[in-house]
């Protein structure tokens, strides 16, 4: 596989690093401020982009900055999880910056330039991340964004946001400094290197034990991928502006937890290690318990958003599981969930969003009717919900397809149920919202008052119309994703 | 060979030494002080050393006496131990 | 009883030095009062100092000045036989730690007059007192 | 015959001489002589620490006599690169200083420089060195004007604290005479290459092994290794914030590297790990030292006194990784000490800062800082990530290669305390910052309308600038560790 | 803590017996602090600098560099008392003797400030020296001291003495007259900036004299590379060096002793002591 040296990746990380000055001396004027962004958001899709077709060429590309120790650098490598990856979140983080004018100036919320900048620090964490070559690299970028996304957790600055903001901190940076850190720095000491490599990199160092106790460490460690009993700090976090949920914690956060413990699974493990040592069960197993006992929680909350969390906790277990079942199609189904689910989740985050600015309602229980008030918000929330359940004609059926595939291609019709099971708990938290959405009377209607359609403003509805749009076109082209995935881990 | 002067001031040291730790007055301590620095001034001087001895006859038996005094006269004389 | 003695001639001087030395230790840790532990602090110095005097101690040899060399020329045919003189080096090295240790003692003696100044008191417990109440 | 080791030492001194005439002549002088003095200082330890990459070690005979009979300067490339970091944190401080003096000891600055300029002095000389008992008069310099400085800092309790300081100080230095005095009765001979030559043949001896401990035990009693420590907290956090901004950074680091330098060069390797195996118990006494710092700092209700007992902690790091016994682990320590001494510059410089803006740094004094003062809180923020350890800061790489050689030494344990601490850390800034952040509470949700934007009040540019480049420095001493290690710190370590 | 004290002193005073056992004994000749060094330096001194005084050619030549920052502890510790005690605020009480009758005055206030001279004089609250005997006495003693200590100054390359010890000397006779007579005295002769200039310009000339050594093309220090800039015999010219280094200490320690005796006994008011 050949690779190329170019420095398009740092730029794509530090574009919107550089722009972050210009922010805050900007911060008088709210639109300079913005459009500055939109230039920051768009060269770096357009620099994402122009890589795509070296991509899907087969070729990689790498950059090597610093070498900390032999074995041991900071470098970038382009190929084809990380570009999946780099496009879903740039992509999204554009969207999301709209959306974000219209939900911050609709609640007049204060700091916001404090928000733009550790939002753009954020995003370029998640895009280094995605590019990231080795391990070190990766954890580096993991712990940005850990720090970066807290002020914008705690952007309320008050009570709630300081515990939830305390919890957030305790998962996040306590588990990576006490169990990824301690693993990365033993593979280290075993093996010499954390470079990725799709066979990983241990030849005979590990003995079953310590290779368990090692996975262990990082699917545990790299918190942010929500597994049980790590998952709490998410629904916390919840307390955040709404577009922070939305694109961190449905996108850019959460996802780079689960894209770490891919890439560990693939390139530092191996699959073949894993396979022989049969620890993907362990790991599905885990997974699985995830899916069902957060499914559970979700069913029985009633704020809309903290729902959408539990549900993205199972979301992403779905992720793992599928990678854990070390088989082609279910490797495929798992890391191709990236991205559906994103498009999906954030459509629904999004609605959320607007539902409160529109009407100032968190709770399902207030939401009876409100279909006819906002048809379209109503309507991505449920092409969004599609997307998540995994019915068509949404992205979502086309990983859940691969997922059940991928495990009667693994031979585990057990857990083949479990993902069934969960798509019919999804179907059950997200289907009466919308029903009663559309058919529920709400008070208005009660004491009669004629209902008229009043959505909330332009800059919140339109984003979560392309999401769900683009949730839709992904069933029927999910073709680009599929082959990087495939380019990405040599299917 | 005069080791046994060289032990009879030595016992001396010891004694001054003792005494300007226990006394109770710190008068008392700072010129039994000077008197320990001036016997191991002598000691010095029997091994040999006779510029450290002259140092020490001048400093220790001397200037440190000095400001001893000069600092118990600003600050209190007596004391517990 | 000969050895014995030979001995206690042989080594006494490291012994006492190490008598000293603790005391002067004990003082420093133990005595409650501030000017004390000075005292203790300058016997401990000088206790050191006679222990590097009696390294440089050799017996039958005279202090280190040079017989007859006055004015250099003649010190030339003056032939100097090293073990008829003491050796000089711990001297040296105890001289400069005298000055130190006076050095510190006259800043020792300051701090203790400021303390006093302050809290119109050299008693360590009492001290700790004043601090505690404040 | 270039003499840029001697100018390293002696610019300073004639600076503080010249200094110290002007204070009674002209006192306005005495601030530009200083600043003067140690910009030659620092130009030669540049051009020092460039010879000696290129053609290794220098060696500078005091006075032409050829050691051991004179006393000499053998400068490797340890002593180039402490010298260094030395004379540029000094160089620096002594910039940002010169407000906080205004505000601190307004009358008397030219003394404060004087003092100031012996202080750095004598840590120079300490590092420069190659000689055991010149390293003794060195040491004593320094200790004698911190004695001073930390008297001239809280006007209730800096006496006392002084005077504890003085005790105790003295209790090392002497002990580390002895010791001295202890070889010498073996040996000799006072100069450490010849002392290292002259050793081997008495290993088994109980005079050396009793030299080796008097010696260290000094060391840590000045270096504040955990059971030690007790002096240094309150003589830290009494001192003038201009003074304890390099004592605090500078002071432990040039022990640790003294320590280093008796363990390498003077008893060497196979003395300490293979006569003598009480390293396993020194390892062990530093993860307690870095246990021990981490929660005591935790306990802290003042910023300072917190800092401090950071510094205890970072202690325990260094030796630790000293004594694991590995070249991991030693390439850690010394690469430690830089960032060490970086990241406890920033800290205190920006605790300066806040010591000129509020006077007192109490934590519940720091209500809503962030907004007050943004640059100097970013700055803080930063150098404590690199204390907890975030990548790309310094203080990661330093900790990696720690880790690392604990993992190689089986000392588990220090690893553990290493992450443990780091976690602690955590907390303890965390609670700061919350502090900063969130206080005082703004209710109703924190909207514009409902909270009024806070008027910044920042410290002067001078000392802003100073704070924030080193801040950065962080980020950059981080990520070329790699090239300092290879340039540096391995090189060395292959040469013993 | 008297215990805990009793422990640790006796963990060293064991450690420090444990390590005596394997001395050599007292004085040998053939132990190997005496063989190694210092036979090098008793034989070679002389002819390498020309000054029999072993002690003082190895301090203030071989060593010199110790010497050299020994000299600025001593000057640093007098810049710590100043520092430390130093207050220039008037004391508020005063006292005065009417001469003629021997009246004693107290006056409470600080504005009111009594002329000086043949009616009134000044004298101290807590210390009276009024004595005839032991003023006229010390006036004697002091001037022979303070010659005593300007030879044992110059004298130091012959015989035991140096810098170091002739400037305590000349320190204590002033210390001397501060005590016989009264602080005002000895302030009055000297003030307190000359003695802090002295303290600084006497380690500059050990530092001045070592460091023109090396523009004169040799080593800090290498007082033999001197012999162009003084007149005289070039063989002697290391001796001289360490007369003049020792010249410098000497002012140095002079001045410092008094500073740290002024400051300590007036509490840094410099008006009254003993």
């Amino acid at each position: 596989m050949e690779t190329i040296i170019s420095i398009k990746p740092l730029l794509a990380v530090l574009v919107s690093l550089f722009v972050i000055p210009v922010l805050v001396s900007s911060s008088g004027k709210p639109n300079v401020r913005e459009s500055w962004i939109f230039v920051a958001g768009i060269i770096k899709l357009i620099l994402v982009l122009s890589m795509l077709p070296v991509i899907l060429e087969g070729k990689q590309i790498a950059l090597t900055l610093f070498e900390i120790a032999p074995g041991a650098t900071i470098a970038f490598r382009v190929d084809g999880l990380g570009m999946l990856f780099a496009i879903v979140a740039s992509s999204l983080y554009i969207v999301t910056s709209i959306y974000s004018i219209g939900y911050m100036r609709g609640l007049n919320e204060h700091g916001q330039t404090r928000f733009v900048c550790f939002f753009a620090l954020a995003i370029s964490a998640t895009i280094g991340a995605a590019f990231s070559a080795n391990l070190l690299t990766l954890y580096l970028f993991y712990e940005i964004l850990s720090l970066a996304t807290y002020p914008l957790v705690t952007h309320h600055q008050d009570a709630t946001s300081r515990i939830s903001g305390r919890r957030y901190l305790t998962f996040i940076l306590g588990t990576s400094i006490a169990l990824v850190l301690p693993a990365m720095i033993y593979c280290y000491h075993v093996t010499g290197t954390l470079e990725f490599s799709t066979a990983g990199i241990f030849t005979d160092q590990l003995s079953k034990p310590a290779a368990t106790v090692l996975l262990l460490m990082f699917v545990f460690g790299f918190a942010k991928a929500g597994i049980m009993p790590f998952h709490t700090w998410l629904p916390a976090a919840m307390v955040a502006p709404t577009p922070v949920s939305a694109l961190l914690h449905a996108v850019a956060v959460v996802k780079v937890g689960v894209f770490s413990i891919v890439r560990v699974v693939t390139g530092i493990f191996g699959v073949d290690l894993l396979a022989d040592f049969n620890l993907g069960i362990v790991v599905m197993s885990i997974a699985s318990f995830t899916i069902l006992v957060s499914s559970c929680i979700a069913l029985s909350q009633d704020e809309l958003k903290r729902r959408l969390a539990y549900s993205t906790i199972s979301q992403l277990s779905y992720i793992i599981f599928g990678v854990a079942l070390l088989s082609p199609q279910g490797l495929l189904g798992g890391v191709i969930h990236i991205a559906m689910h994103a498009f999906g989740k954030i459509t629904l985050f999004f609605c959320a969003g607007a539902i409160f600015v529109a009407t100032g309602k968190k709770y399902i229980s207030q939401m009876s009717g409100l279909g006819k008030k906002m048809p379209f918000t109503f309507a991505a929330f449920f092409i969004g919900a599609l997307g998540v359940i995994g019915l068509p004609p949404t992205g979502g059926f086309y990983s859940k397809w691969n997922l059940i595939l991928g495990t009667l291609e693994a031979d585990q019709a057990i857990f083949m149920f479990v993902l069934l099971l969960s798509s019919f708990l999804n179907a059950f938290y997200f289907l009466p919202i919308v029903y009663k959405g559309f058919f529920g009377k709400s008070e208005e209607e009660d004491n009669n008052i004629p209902v008229k359609i009043q959505e909330a403003n332009l800059c919140l509805v339109i984003p979560l119309i392309i999401t769900a749009i683009i949730s839709i076109v992904l069933f029927f082209y999910p073709t680009v994703f599929v082959n990087l995935i495939k380019i990405g881990l040599a299917l | 060979m005069h080791w046994p002067i060289d032990l009879i001031v030595l016992t001396f040291v010891i004694f001054c030494a003792i005494a300007a730790i226990s006394v109770k007055d710190l008068l008392a301590t700072s010129i039994l002080f000077g008197a320990y620095s001036f016997m191991m001034c002598l000691l010095w001087a029997v091994m040999g050393a006779v510029d450290v001895a002259f140092t020490e006859a001048s400093v220790g038996a001397g200037v440190s006496t000095v400001f001893f005094v000069a600092a118990v006269f600003r600050t209190s004389r007596r004391t517990k131990d | 009883m000969e050895d014995l003695l030979a001995l206690i001639v042989a080594k006494y001087n490291y012994w006492l030095y190490v008598i000293l030395m603790m005391i002067g230790l004990y003082a420093m840790i133990a005595k409650n009062n501030l000017i004390k532990k000075l005292v203790g602090m300058n016997i401990f110095q000088t206790a050191i100092i006679l222990f590097y005097i009696s390294i440089g101690y050799k017996q039958d040899a005279t202090i280190p000045i040079i017989q007859n060399a006055h004015g250099g020329q003649d010190a030339h045919n003056a032939v100097i036989h090293a073990a008829d003189y003491i050796n000089p080096l711990p001297h040296v090295l105890m001289l400069t730690a005298i000055v130190v240790s006076v050095a510190t003692f006259g800043v020792a003696m300051a701090l203790a007059v400021r303390i006093y100044q302050r809290y119109q008191t050299l008693e360590e417990d009492e001290l700790r007192m004043r601090l505690s109440e404040e | 015959m270039d003499n840029y080791p001697a100018l390293i030492v002696v610019t300073p001194l004639l600076a503080a001489l010249l200094a110290g005439l002007a204070a009674w002549i002209e006192e306005r002088l005495s601030y530009p002589i200083a600043l003067i003095g140690l910009a030659i200082s620092m130009f030669s330890a540049f051009k020092v620490l460039m010879q000696v990459i290129s053609s290794g070690t220098i060696h500078y005979r005091m006075a032409g006599w050829a050691p051991p009979m004179g006393i000499e300067y053998s400068i490797d490339l340890l002593n180039a690169m402490v010298l260094m970091i030395v004379v540029s944190i000094a160089f620096f401080n002594l910039i940002a200083s010169y407000k906080s003096v205004d505000q601190e000891i307004n009358d008397r600055a030219g003394s404060f420089y004087t003092i100031y300029l012996l202080f750095v002095t004598g840590l120079l000389g300490v590092t420069a060195t190659g000689d055991l008992f010149n390293l003794y008069v060195l040491i004593e310099i320094t200790s004698l004007t911190s004695y001073a400085m930390v008297a001239l800092g809280d006007k209730d309790r800096g006496p006392l604290a002084s005077l504890n300081y003085v005790f105790i100080g003295v209790i090392g230095a002497s002990f580390y005479l002895l010791g001295v005095g202890y070889l010498y009765m073996q040996t000799g001979s006072l100069n450490m290459a010849d002392v290292a030559n002259i050793l081997p043949g008495l290993h088994g001896s109980s005079t050396i092994l009793t030299a080796f401990i008097l010696c260290m035990i000094g060391i840590w009693i000045k270096m504040a290794l955990f059971p030690m420590h007790v002096w240094l907290p309150n003589a830290y956090s009494y001192s003038p914030v201009a003074f304890a901004r390099i004592v605090a950074p500078l002071m432990t680091k040039v022990m640790v590297y003294v320590m280093i330098r008796l363990m390498i060069t003077v008893f060497g390797y196979d003395y300490i790990f293979e006569t003598l195996n009480i390293a396993d118990a020194v390892v062990w006494l530093a993860t307690l030292a870095v246990l021990a710092g981490a929660v005591m700092a935790l306990a802290q209700k003042n910023l300072k006194k917190m800092l401090t007992y950071i510094i205890v902690c970072e202690i325990g790091y260094m030796v630790g990784g000293a004594w694991i016994g590995n070249q991991l682990g030693m390439t850690g320590a010394i690469l430690h000490i830089l960032n060490d001494a970086l990241m406890t510059f920033a800290l205190f410089l920006a605790v300066g800062n806040m010591v000129y803006k509020l006077k007192t740094v109490d934590l519940i004094d720091l209500k809503g800082l962030f907004g007050k003062m943004p640059w100097t809180m970013a700055g803080f923020v930063l150098t404590a990530f690199s204390i907890i350890g975030v990548p790309p800061t310094c203080g990661f790489f330093s900790k990696w290669y720690l880790i690392l050689g604990a993992f190689e030494a089986g000392a588990y344990h220090f690893a553990a305390a290493l992450v443990i601490s780091s976690l602690i850390c955590a907390v303890l800034f965390f609670k700061v910052f919350e502090i900063c952040f969130f206080e005082p509470m703004s209710d109703g949700h924190g909207h514009a309308d409902l909270t009024p934007p806070v008027k910044i009040e920042e410290a002067p540019l001078s000392m802003l600038i100073v704070s924030g480049l080193v801040s950065l420095s962080l980020i950059v001493a981080g990520l070329y560790s790699g090239t300092i290690v290879n340039t540096v710190i391995l090189p060395f370590l292959k040469l013993q | 803590m008297k215990f805990l004290g009793f422990i640790i002193v006796c963990l060293t005073g064991a450690l420090l017996l444990y390590g005596t056992g394997e001395f050599p004994d007292w004085g040998d000749p053939g132990s190997p602090a005496s063989m190694h060094l210092s036979n090098d330096y008793i034989e070679k001194v002389v002819e390498q600098t020309q000054v029999p005084n072993l002690v003082t050619a190895v301090l203030a030549d071989y060593r010199g560099f110790d010497t050299m920052f020994e000299t600025a502890v001593v000057f640093c510790a007098g810049l710590a008392c100043f520092l430390l005690l130093r207050d220039f605020r008037e004391k508020k009480e005063r006292f005065y003797r009417h001469v003629p009758t021997g009246v004693i005055l107290h006056v409470k206030d600080s504005k009111k400030i009594l002329k000086t001279g043949k009616e009134f004089e000044h004298m101290d609250k807590d210390w009276v020296p009024s004595d005839l005997i032991i003023k006229t006495v010390c006036r004697i003693l002091i001037p022979f001291i303070q010659i005593y200590a300007l030879y044992v100054v110059a004298h130091g390359d012959f015989s035991p003495g140096g810098g170091f010890q002739g400037g305590v000397i000349f320190g204590s006779s002033l210390i001397l007259l501060a005590i016989s007579y009264d602080l005002k005295t000895l302030v009055r002769r000297i003030k307190e900036k000359v003695l802090g200039i002295y303290a600084a310009v006497g380690v500059l000339i050990y530092v001045g004299i070592a460091a023109i050594c090396m523009p004169m093309g040799g080593n800090f220090l290498d007082y033999s590379k001197l012999a162009p800039l003084v007149p005289g015999d070039p063989h002697h010219i290391r001796a001289l060096g360490m007369l003049g280094v020792e010249i410098g200490v000497g002012i140095a320690v002079t001045a410092v002793m008094v500073i740290i005796y002024i400051n300590i006994v007036s509490e840094g008011r410099h008006d009254e002591g003993l």
